[in-house]
């Protein structure tokens, strides 16, 4: 098989609310009645009951509300990792993993500056590749 | 207006890890107790509620009667994660209010063996072709690449999301409550573990999830505890002993987390819990500082932290200095799992939300031996299981 | 005396196998139409009580919650094999009953795919070394050496156990029993197998265990079934329209088995539900000629048969006769299982409970269309999990 | 190694309710407080509460109250065979299979006399004999 014909890898993403492309984004399944965000499919809103839905970009760029350095997890799992809650600047709370700074306290600070970014957590067989998403801090 | 609901009997196993026993012996060792601390037989229980998480499909209630006693009454079989036990007890607490039974068994019971610390997903070492599957549309699981989904790492989360909101609250004021609990449990024979550390050593013991070291984590264990359940009508018929060593029920109230903007990412423990405890201190008429012990629910301590002020046993923001001051420690104001709590007793999942009634109701008793608080009048008991579920029991020794 | 409680909405799903809908989305269809159907929502709702059996641990109320609403109310989740839902029922109504709620939401639900037609346990190819252990002591799987253990023959043996013992009882009734079933499935749109077939073709269709063929198995499937419940004071405030389509429940009973000397190897299905039906005829106030229709737990045919004389339907030992002369067609004196019972409507597990109180309810309101029974005032539901657990309830239309 | 002296092939019943050697029979735990018979281990009576329990031998001769022809089973079960609950001489309910008589209605029948018998279901790796017991028709 000539390889020049192959079709390039694709990428998929590890999650569908995760959009990729030239500026990675995170879109929520948001409530038309209470604003109420969501990441998964849904069948009704938890906070009003609405059943009407519509997509809304989340902001890329957010707050550390919290975290924890998980140094015990399941064997498959590289440890430690920085697990964190982010509040996003328009207010949406996202649950991922810190990225591109050391596992540790002295770097992760409650409070500190994050933004969204992507990165390649493994291929199929096909050779598609999966992007996930972290939060790097933010110089300021 | 219902009659008042008491404890008549109760009793749990030790908290360890048994080799030659199975979940059911363990949830008849605490049933055929609760049933002889009370004086009475399971022929005069009107109905059985089973708590039991792992094996909650597997009708435990009904296995129990096959091997106490099956005498035709109805049987529940309820879970709702750590709060299994709590809800087994309100099931029977309701059917007497219901009118429905004078008296009834609850019964908790879990085995988890050696099952390891952790929840959350693995992955597969190779995937074949990724394929987005289930609400989120994920091609693998995400436990370790969107945040985590392990015990100690969430109720870590929870805590440092407290400690961002309020001063004085840091990875010291974590350990020092697992510092607490351990030395409590010196005093408690039924514990699974019985050491005292330092503070020191919990803070210098192996990282799980900072700021969860493994001195700061309930071990997964086996045990069952059980009580009995009877109306106050019915309770006045018995004999004066059984009267005297009654306790009241003054309030009992299960929740669930009602919706939070950040609960769709992580369960929110802190809402649900001030509901029903502020619901419970309705009912009962009891106030905060009334309270002679707590016993709430430690699965980490981050978790325990947070709690004195969902609880409203600190000032709002100040679970650190409350911790600092000495105050939950034995010889505080307020007592706080001086049975030694989840961390050093031991969680069997189903079992926990009896046996902290078992516990305070001990004390009220005054038949706690070296571990009596003193003088002890009125309890509090608080579990709470991811999901979310809360369940909580204000107790009150009887008059005398 | 407690209040009276009414059915104020129910729903079902369509009984089938659902390729692209989880468990979730059937228990939030069934909850989504109760609630629209009883004119409320989950607002309203003071009390939730979820049945499921296979995914008993995993929280599915609080799944539920946070699908369709979050508002922090007590959540249950239980489970009781196949009375199950009814379980989940019951606990709702015992809350109304102890005045902890005004209304609540019951929903049963069970996602059971293509997952094979038969308990019992597997013997692995090779032992290795033989190991006695469990309460048997027993060295390797029994099932299919000591007896069996599949559901199907172990209802099969309930049945000719009532053969032995009664004349005119055999093959042939039990056999009539689904083509029955089968034939009334014909009408009901949300069953599982709607076709009908002749007693020749249901005698001859592949044995599974004698006298149980497989057109006289229930099959397995996935669904859901939601039921709003109210108590008397709250419903009087609700319009004119929702009252008229209220149904009362006259008599909610749950029972486990009492001990009998055979229970021990195999469990009794019939002490259980003979004491439940009588204690549901005394609340209700109603005797078994009254019933205008029975939805009654035919997870076999042999089972069906032998509830004829458990729920006191015929006279005593005449279950065979009962059949033969067509009273439980629906043409009948008597008509059993109009929804196409267990056996064509579907049994997934957890929903039967209330499914079956949805389809009496339909009736009683005179909306159950092709399949309505004239005039139908009064009905009866009944439900049995092996181990054991049976759940009555007694409905009857709202006066107009 | 020299066959005679290894040790001969050893027997293990299926469960610990069966007593193997020259009269096999059941082996009961009887509540010495209202005589309730159980097979398995118990914590306490299921009739009458009581905690004590003797050994009882159960009759070997029995009843045939109930049985199912059962042809559907775990791939490793052999089918068709009788399952059947045997109510034995002395009153007590016992569960098993009935053996050694084809598998129809025609040659098991309701009501029909039943007698115990010991038949071997499998060996282990050590040469264990693994004793299982059924119910064969008795002539008359
Ligand atoms: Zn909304
Ligand atoms: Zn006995």
């Amino acid at each position: 098989m000539n390889q020049d014909s192959a079709p390039a890898p694709t990428e998929i993403p590890i999650v569908d609310y995760l959009v990729l492309g030239d500026d990675p984004h995170l879109v929520a399944n948001q409530c038309t009645n209470c604003g109420a965000r969501f990441f998964n499919r849904r069948n009704a809103c938890a906070h009003c009951g609405g059943t009407n839905f519509e997509k809304a970009t989340v902001a890329n760029q957010g707050v550390l509300e919290a975290f924890s350095i998980v140094y015990r997890a399941a064997p498959t799992i590289p440890v430690p990792y920085v697990s964190a809650i982010v509040k996003t600047q328009d207010g949406t709370s996202v649950r991922s993993n810190v990225v591109n700074t050391p596992a540790d306290p002295e770097h992760v600070k409650l409070g500190m500056q994050v933004s969204l970014t992507t990165y390649e957590v493994g291929q199929d067989d096909r050779g598609t590749r999966c992007i996930a998403f972290g939060y790097e801090p933010v110089d300021q | 207006m219902s009659e008042s609901v008491w404890i008549l009997g109760t009793h749990m196993t030790k908290f360890t890890r048994y080799a030659d026993k199975d979940a059911l012996d363990l949830a008849s060792e605490a049933a055929l107790g609760a049933l002889a601390d009370g004086g009475v037989t399971i022929h005069d229980m009107d109905i059985l509620a089973s708590g039991t998480l792992f094996q909650a499909n597997a009708g435990m209630g009904q296995q129990l009667q096959h091997q106490i006693g099956q005498t035709g009454i109805p049987v529940y079989n309820v879970s709702n994660a750590c709060a299994t036990g709590a809800t087994a007890l309100r099931t029977v607490i309701m059917s007497i209010k219901a009118g429905e039974a004078e008296m009834g068994l609850a019964v908790g019971v879990e085995q988890m063996g050696k099952m390891g610390l952790l929840a959350g997903g693995s992955r597969k070492a190779e995937e074949n072709v990724y394929q987005p599957s289930g609400r989120y549309g994920s091609v693998m699981s995400v436990d370790g690449i969107l945040g985590t989904e392990t015990m100690p790492g969430v109720f870590a989360q929870a805590g440092m999301k407290y400690a961002y909101e309020n001063d004085g609250v840091g990875f010291e004021q974590f350990a020092k409550v697992a510092q607490k609990n351990h030395a409590h449990s010196t005093l408690n024979p039924l514990a699974q573990y019985q050491k005292e550390f330092s503070l020191e050593e919990v803070m210098a013991s192996p990282m799980t999830s900072y700021p969860n070291t493994l001195l700061m984590c309930c071990p997964t264990g086996d045990g069952a505890a059980a009580a009995v359940v009877i109306g106050e009508e019915m309770l006045r018929s018995l004999s004066k002993e059984q009267q005297q060593r009654a306790v009241k029920i003054s309030a009992s109230v299960l929740t669930s987390d009602p919706y939070v903007e950040s609960g769709q990412i992580q369960s929110d423990v802190n809402t649900l819990t001030r509901n029903a405890v502020d619901a419970a201190y309705e009912e009962a008429g009891v106030a905060p500082d009334d309270l002679d012990l707590v016993e709430l629910h430690d699965c980490f301590a981050t978790a325990e932290l947070i709690h004195y002020d969902n609880l409203r046993l600190c000032e709002p923001g100040g679970a650190g200095d409350f911790i600092d001051s000495g105050v939950p420690f034995r010889d505080g104001s307020t007592p706080v799992n001086v049975s030694g709590g989840l961390i050093s007793k031991g969680h069997p999942i189903g079992a926990t939300g009896i046996a902290n009634v078992y516990e305070v109701s001990t004390h009220l008793r005054g038949e706690a031996g070296d571990r009596q608080i003193e003088d002890a009048k009125v309890g509090l008991t608080h579990v709470i299981g991811l999901g979310s579920s809360c369940g909580v029991h204000i107790l009150e020794a009887a008059a005398n």
